[in-house]
């Protein structure tokens, strides 16, 4: 096992009364990687997540985040440990403005969320990060706009600097091109491959555009029926036979 | 300058005539706090119709000293903090000389302290509970009606010549109810020391919204006692006597007492499902005297309203006659004069002479209990024999009423 | 660069001036209604911290309402006249029944939540209702005396309409800047955060089951304030304080004065009173009218009448 | 014996009333997701139009059958011109508009009846006693406790076997959804709320020879039914069926067993159900 591993899975299932969603699935990122997670829907992606993320302790196996078992922890306690999500339908706090939408996390980080008193927007501090990190996802120039008057691309974009603002170790995207045209998926590949060049950070993230998953990510992990199908660099799962036959298929040469 | 002189005194007599006209147009005010709309708004149109009745006539006869009365109503809801609004409206907006009002005990005891700081003479004319004339009297707050204590004392002498030995209860959950049931036990152990009552969890205490009476119905039965004394009333006393006349209650071996069965709204409403031969009491009943005031009320009441006074629509018109005589007495109707005027305050009512009792501003008055008989010419029953226990002999002594009214003196 | 919404204080600091002068100017009978508003208004107000800011519905505010004029009653009754004393007791008196009842209940959501509050609240309502020895039963506590308070050497009291209504006019002050820093505060942000997305506030490392009973705490500690303040002025505590309808007060004042503005539910107290007054001179069927006044506020009135005309007349454009 | 059986008649026939009120209220829950404030005055209006109708035919049957009816005019005009545009707002806006609803009806029904008392007789062939386990027992509770399943036996079949009944349920279950398949959601949600008003109107009727009538007699069932519908699982059939006949029972033992505590006993089933099982007994489905 390397030792600079990030975050460890070891044997995870997670099964609804008899029916199991995924099982048996380990695997080991590294500090620095940006991989992938793939898989036909229903695969059991979602749940994946769901279950080393803390939105439900999985029923099997363990996580290891930066060598700390953190299998079952609630997914606030998950966040405090270093792991940080997106959503696959986007999960913001609409009727704020997009500075509030920042400040949130980071009140939490500086534990000052018990705070009754004081203004966040006098609080340099988090007010200097917030700026950070949304001129990091291209927001700077927004801040005072409410979320919910935000074109598609830029709510999406919002989500990304709540999930970068507690600079978690690990990020964790479900579909983050979802339901974006061609030019805002672009500006998003972008962004990712410039966020994990500059920070160091971890991604890893499902999708279900192979062009964009190719395009990113250095490892993938094939999710099939539950099972960890295959893993290995994008070339290794282009040529893979398994792969191709159950999932792939003609879209990789196309 | 004859000009000048001229408008001076046009001027003054302007002056003069306003005053005397505002002088003349002043009237005497009353204001009246009753349950004017929801559930139990019944009670306070009753009480406002007797109210109404009692000011016309005194209008008509000239008025109090010689001024006219104006009644003023507000809706206590029969809620504590909104009667104590509107009590504070009639002082501070209205501007009343008196108070009247109040149905519900716990309203009534609540704002006692209140009426004592608004320095306003109060008589309540529907409310029961002993404690507003005993634990937290006060120097402005009368009562002319008959109050728990009283009526059960008289249940408590007829209970004893029933010869009926175990006895128990059917009363609503809260205060009035199970105060009703510990008086009742005191009563009667007193006067008969032989006599057992069911423990406190085998009586029956349904809660107030109870519809549905039947367990307690069944729990009562089942329980096989020789007498049940009920202190039930308004709605859930309809549906009680209902349900217990369907499920044979009243054809089995024991007495019931029903400490409230005679109200007219009770009776009216039942018509003939009121079952015979029941004893019921009340604190007011038309027919119980042939006094030419009770029969004039009944009378002048009836041909104004098309129906038989209840007990609060007596007690409304009642209070206001004995504002009246107060007033009279004290040749003033200034509050404190007024207040000391109503101390030891003798006076014919509808119902009977009654006397506010110096120690404790509780009326002495006679409590009416009767048998439920049917008669011609009469939409509902109505009590034939009627028992009346005399003021004296139902009115328990200052010294126990827990009134320290005179040791404050 | 980033700006915060700027606080207009111009109004409110225009708000206390009215409402120090008002004795002044209008009649004894209107002070005392106004002294109900102001104890009726915090109520609202204190529930809009679980209703418009945490995105929690509760129906058994009368609970620590009625908690906070029990204590009130209770210490009275015993002889603690320290006016600061009882403030406190009330508000620690329902502080800890928030936390308890706020424990097992914030794990639900909307309606789930609204109900197991009532049937919490009609749990403390029972027990009002039916423990004779302590709380009068359903009687309740008639009080006599009030607190004092002793200021530099005057001994002040409220036995008088105009000295209430200050001593009223002061805690209410006092205690809505209290809330008004509250909702402005990290943790107001974070409370608005859980009433837009808890889920997403779970995923930013909130623990959102500990923000929101400290939410529901802070906003029954409040309450039992304004139970305090209203067992003072009425000299009584009843169970009625504790019923689910009485719950109903406040939420029904706040939907008319407007959740989405700290003042709102303030205003939405001052409405209800002043209609009430209103249709009450003219009918005794005054719920009718109520309901008819109610129905196009529900209807025309989307973020309750305040808001929705503060939206018109002042924030036009900003959206 | 005896009287653990008359226990357990009370509080099925008590049980029975609260089903009929709680299934309209959790179907209307279950297909438009509004709780009816006002479900209780409906209930109420039933009781009273049961009694006026009967004025003209003097028979129970004809109130039966005509009061309800004309309580359903009415909850269609409620659902048409108002509920409908609260559907998308917030639950407390809701209860709000159905509590000003409930405003109306109540103080409405005042003006025209007055407050006093009023009662319904039941009908001759109700009206007589049986004798159960050697106590008397009044045959107008066994027809309660017989009729509350068999409506809602014909509600389960209209659901389940008729066309109707079946785009019912795939409108509870997703209106958007239901929408693009063709369906005319707000004809489905006009004529949901007529059935769940004419429930509550008929339970009305029932109880009317039960209990006095006066303006506020919903209020007592309203929350009671509330309970039922929360304890039993929101829009769940079964639930309310359930959630009705434990509180029925529950009720009606505990004035054996609960002393003074029985006030609450609604109260505490709801709190521990909850507690236990924060979304009732059953899922929802019609």
């Amino acid at each position: 096992m390397s030792r600079d591993s990030v975050l460890r899975i070891e044997n995870l299932g997670h099964s609804y009364g008899k029916f199991k969603v995924i099982e048996d699935i380990s695997l080991t990122i590294g500090k620095g990687e940006m991989s992938a997670l793939i898989g036909p829907n229903g695969a059991g992606k979602t749940t994946f997540y769901n279950a080393i993320s803390g939105k439900f302790p999985p029923t099997k196996g363990k996580v290891f985040l930066n060598g700390e078992d953190i299998t079952g922890l609630p997914s606030h306690r998950v966040v405090d440990k270093g792991m940080c999500r997106s959503f696959q339908i986007t999960n913001i706090f609409t009727e704020l403005t997009v500075a509030e939408n920042v400040f949130s996390p980071l009140i939490i980080q500086q534990n000052k969320h018990f705070k009754l008193y004081g203004n966040v927007f006098n609080d340099q501090q988090i007010t200097e990060k917030a700026m950070d990190t949304l001129e990091q996802v291209g927001l700077g120039g927004r801040t005072d706009q409410v979320v919910a008057n935000l074109a598609y691309g830029d709510k999406r974009l919002v989500e990304m600097a709540i999930v970068l603002a507690r600079d978690p170790s690990v990020v964790l995207l479900d579909e983050p091109t979802a339901g974006m045209n061609p030019e805002e998926t672009e500006n998003m590949i972008n962004l990712i491959k410039k966020l994990a060049k500059n920070s160091g950070t971890t991604f890893f993230i499902t999708e279900h555009d192979m062009k964009v998953v190719f395009s990113l990510a250095e490892k993938i992990y094939v999710l099939h029926q539950g099972h960890l199908l295959a893993q290995g660099s994008p070339e290794e799962i282009r040529a893979n036979e398994q792969v191709q036959e159950a999932y792939l298929g003609r879209k990789v040469h196309a | 300058m004859k000009k000048r002189v001229l408008s001076i005194l046009i001027t003054l007599a302007f002056v003069l005539v306003s005053v005397i006209g505002a002088h003349a147009a002043s009237t005497v005010k009353i204001g009246f706090t009753y349950i004017m709309s929801g559930p139990f708004s019944a009670y306070g149109q009753f009480a406002k119709q007797g109210a109404e009745l009692a000011i016309e006539e005194i209008n008509a006869a000239g008025g109090i000293n010689g001024q006219q009365v104006e009644g003023f109503f507000e809706d206590s809801t029969g809620k504590a903090d909104v009667a104590l609004r509107a009590i504070r409206k009639h002082v501070y907006q209205n501007k009343v000389d008196m108070l009247i009002g109040l149905d519900s005990s716990g309203v009534a005891k609540t704002v006692v302290p209140s009426i004592e700081k608004m320095q306003t003479p109060l008589i309540i004319t529907h409310a029961a509970t002993p404690d507003v004339t005993g634990s937290v009297c006060n120097k402005y707050t009368f009562r002319i009606s008959l109050n728990l204590a009283q009526n059960v004392k008289a249940a408590a002498l007829l209970a004893k010549e029933t010869g009926a030995k175990k006895w128990t209860t059917v009363g609503p959950d809260y205060s009035f109810g199970h105060q009703s049931w510990e008086y009742f036990e005191k009563y009667l152990q007193e006067l008969n020391p032989t006599t057992t009552f069911l423990p406190k969890d085998q009586v029956a205490f349904p809660p107030f919204k109870t519809t549905d009476f039947s367990a307690y119905i069944t729990k009562v039965m089942s329980s096989k006692p020789d007498g049940v004394f009920i202190s039930l009333w308004g709605g859930n006393l309809i549906d009680f006597v209902r349900q217990a006349n369907s499920m044979g209650f009243f054809n089995a071996d024991f007495e019931v007492l029903f400490s409230l069965g005679a109200a007219t709204e009770v009776l009216t409403a039942l018509g003939d499902k009121m079952p015979e031969g029941l004893w019921v009491g009340t604190r007011y009943w038309f027919l119980a005297n042939d006094s030419a005031m009770n029969k004039h009320f009944v009378d002048s009441y009836f041909k104004k309203y098309g129906a038989y006074p209840s007990y609060n629509a007596h007690g409304a018109y009642s209070a206001v006659y004995a504002y009246k005589a107060a007033a009279k007495k004290a040749k003033s109707t200034d509050k404190m004069a007024i207040v000391n005027a109503l101390e030891g305050l003798k006076i014919e009512i509808p119902t009977g002479t009654i006397e506010f009792r110096k120690g404790d501003h509780q009326a002495v008055t006679d409590a009416h209990w009767g048998k439920t008989a049917a008669a011609p010419g009469y939409p509902h029953r109505i009590l034939k024999p009627i028992k009346i226990f005399k003021g004296q002999d139902v009115t328990p002594a200052v010294s126990e009423t827990g009134c320290s009214l005179g040791a404050a003196m | 660069m980033m700006t915060q919404n700027n606080h207009n204080l111009l109004g409110p600091a225009l708000l206390t001036i009215l409402l120090l002068l008002a004795p002044l100017v209008i009649p004894v009978y209107w002070v005392m209604l106004l002294s109900e508003i102001l104890i009726m208004g915090l109520m609202a107000v204190s529930l809009n911290l679980l209703l418009g800011y945490t995105g929690l519905l509760s129906f058994g505010q009368g609970a620590f309402f009625g908690l906070g004029a029990y204590t009130a009653a209770l210490m009275l009754q015993a002889g603690y006249e320290n006016l600061f004393l009882i403030l406190l007791a009330g508000m620690l008196v329902a502080l800890l029944a928030a936390l308890v009842v706020g424990f097992f209940s914030v794990r639900l959501d909307e309606i789930f939540f609204a109900m197991i509050t009532l049937g919490f609240g009609m749990m403390f309502f029972s027990i009002a209702h039916n423990w004779l020895d302590v709380t009068g039963g359903s009687d309740g506590l008639p009080v006599f005396n009030l607190p004092s308070l002793n200021l530099f050497g005057f001994q002040l009291t409220f036995y008088t309409p105009i000295n209430m209504y200050y001593l009223v006019f002061v805690v209410v002050l006092i205690a809505i800047s209290l809330l008004w820093l509250i909702v402005h505060s990290p943790f107001g942000l974070i409370l608005k955060s859980m009433r837009e997305n808890k889920q997403r506030v779970s995923f930013i490392g909130g623990n959102v089951k500990t923000l929101r009973i400290a939410a529901f705490a802070i906003s029954g500690a409040f309450t039992g304030l304004a139970g305090v303040l209203f067992c003072l002025f009425n000299n009584m505590a009843t169970p009625e304080f504790m019923h689910w309808s009485f719950s109903s007060k406040p939420i029904i004042m706040s939907i008319i004065g407007g959740t989405g503005v700290f003042l709102g539910p303030l205003f939405g107290a001052g409405i209800f009173f002043i209609l009430e007054q209103i249709i009450i001179q003219y009918t005794e069927n005054w719920m009718l009218f109520l309901g008819i006044i109610l129905i196009p506020i529900v209807l025309f009135f989307p973020q309750g009448v305040f808001g929705t005309l503060r939206n018109k007349f002042f924030k036009q454009g900003s959206k | 014996m005896e009287f653990l059986l008359l226990n357990i008649l009370n509080g099925l026939s008590w049980g029975m009333l609260l089903f009929l009120i709680a299934i309209g209220l959790t179907t209307v829950f279950g297909v438009m997701g509004v709780l009816n404030f006002a479900h209780g005055s409906l209930f109420m209006l039933g009781a009273y139009l049961c009694m006026q109708s009967m004025k003209y035919f003097d028979s129970f049957w004809f109130g039966l059958l005509v009061g309800p009816l004309c309580v359903v005019v009415i909850g269609v005009l409620v659902e048409k011109y108002l509920l409908k545009r609260v559907y998308d707002r917030d639950v407390s806006y809701q209860l709000l508009l159905t509590f000003a609803i409930l405003l109306v009806l109540d103080d409405g029904v005042r003006m025209i009846w007055g407050s006093g008392y009023h009662i319904v007789e039941p009908p001759a062939i109700l009206n007589g006693i049986i004798s159960i386990a050697g106590q008397d027992y009044p045959v107008y509770r066994l027809f309660l406790i017989i009729i509350g399943p068999i409506i809602g036996g014909l509600l389960w079949s209209f659901f389940h076997f008729t066309k109707w009944g079946k785009i019912i349920r795939a409108a509870s279950f997703d209106n958007i959804m239901a929408e693009g398949v063709g369906i005319n959601v707000p004809l489905i949600y006009t004529s949901v709320f007529a059935l769940g008003t004419w429930l509550a109107a008929l339970g009305g009727a029932l109880a009317a020879p039960q209990q006095s009538l006066i303006p506020s007699m919903g209020e007592k069932i309203i929350i009671e039914s509330f309970i039922v519908v929360v304890v039993g699982g929101l829009g769940s059939f079964p639930g309310a069926f359930a959630g009705a006949l434990l509180l029925g029972l529950l009720e009606s033992f505990g004035t054996v067993f609960a002393g003074r505590l029985q006030m609450a006993i609604p109260y505490i089933l709801l709190a521990v159900v909850l507690l236990v099982k924060p979304n009732g007994l059953f899922k929802k489905g019609v």
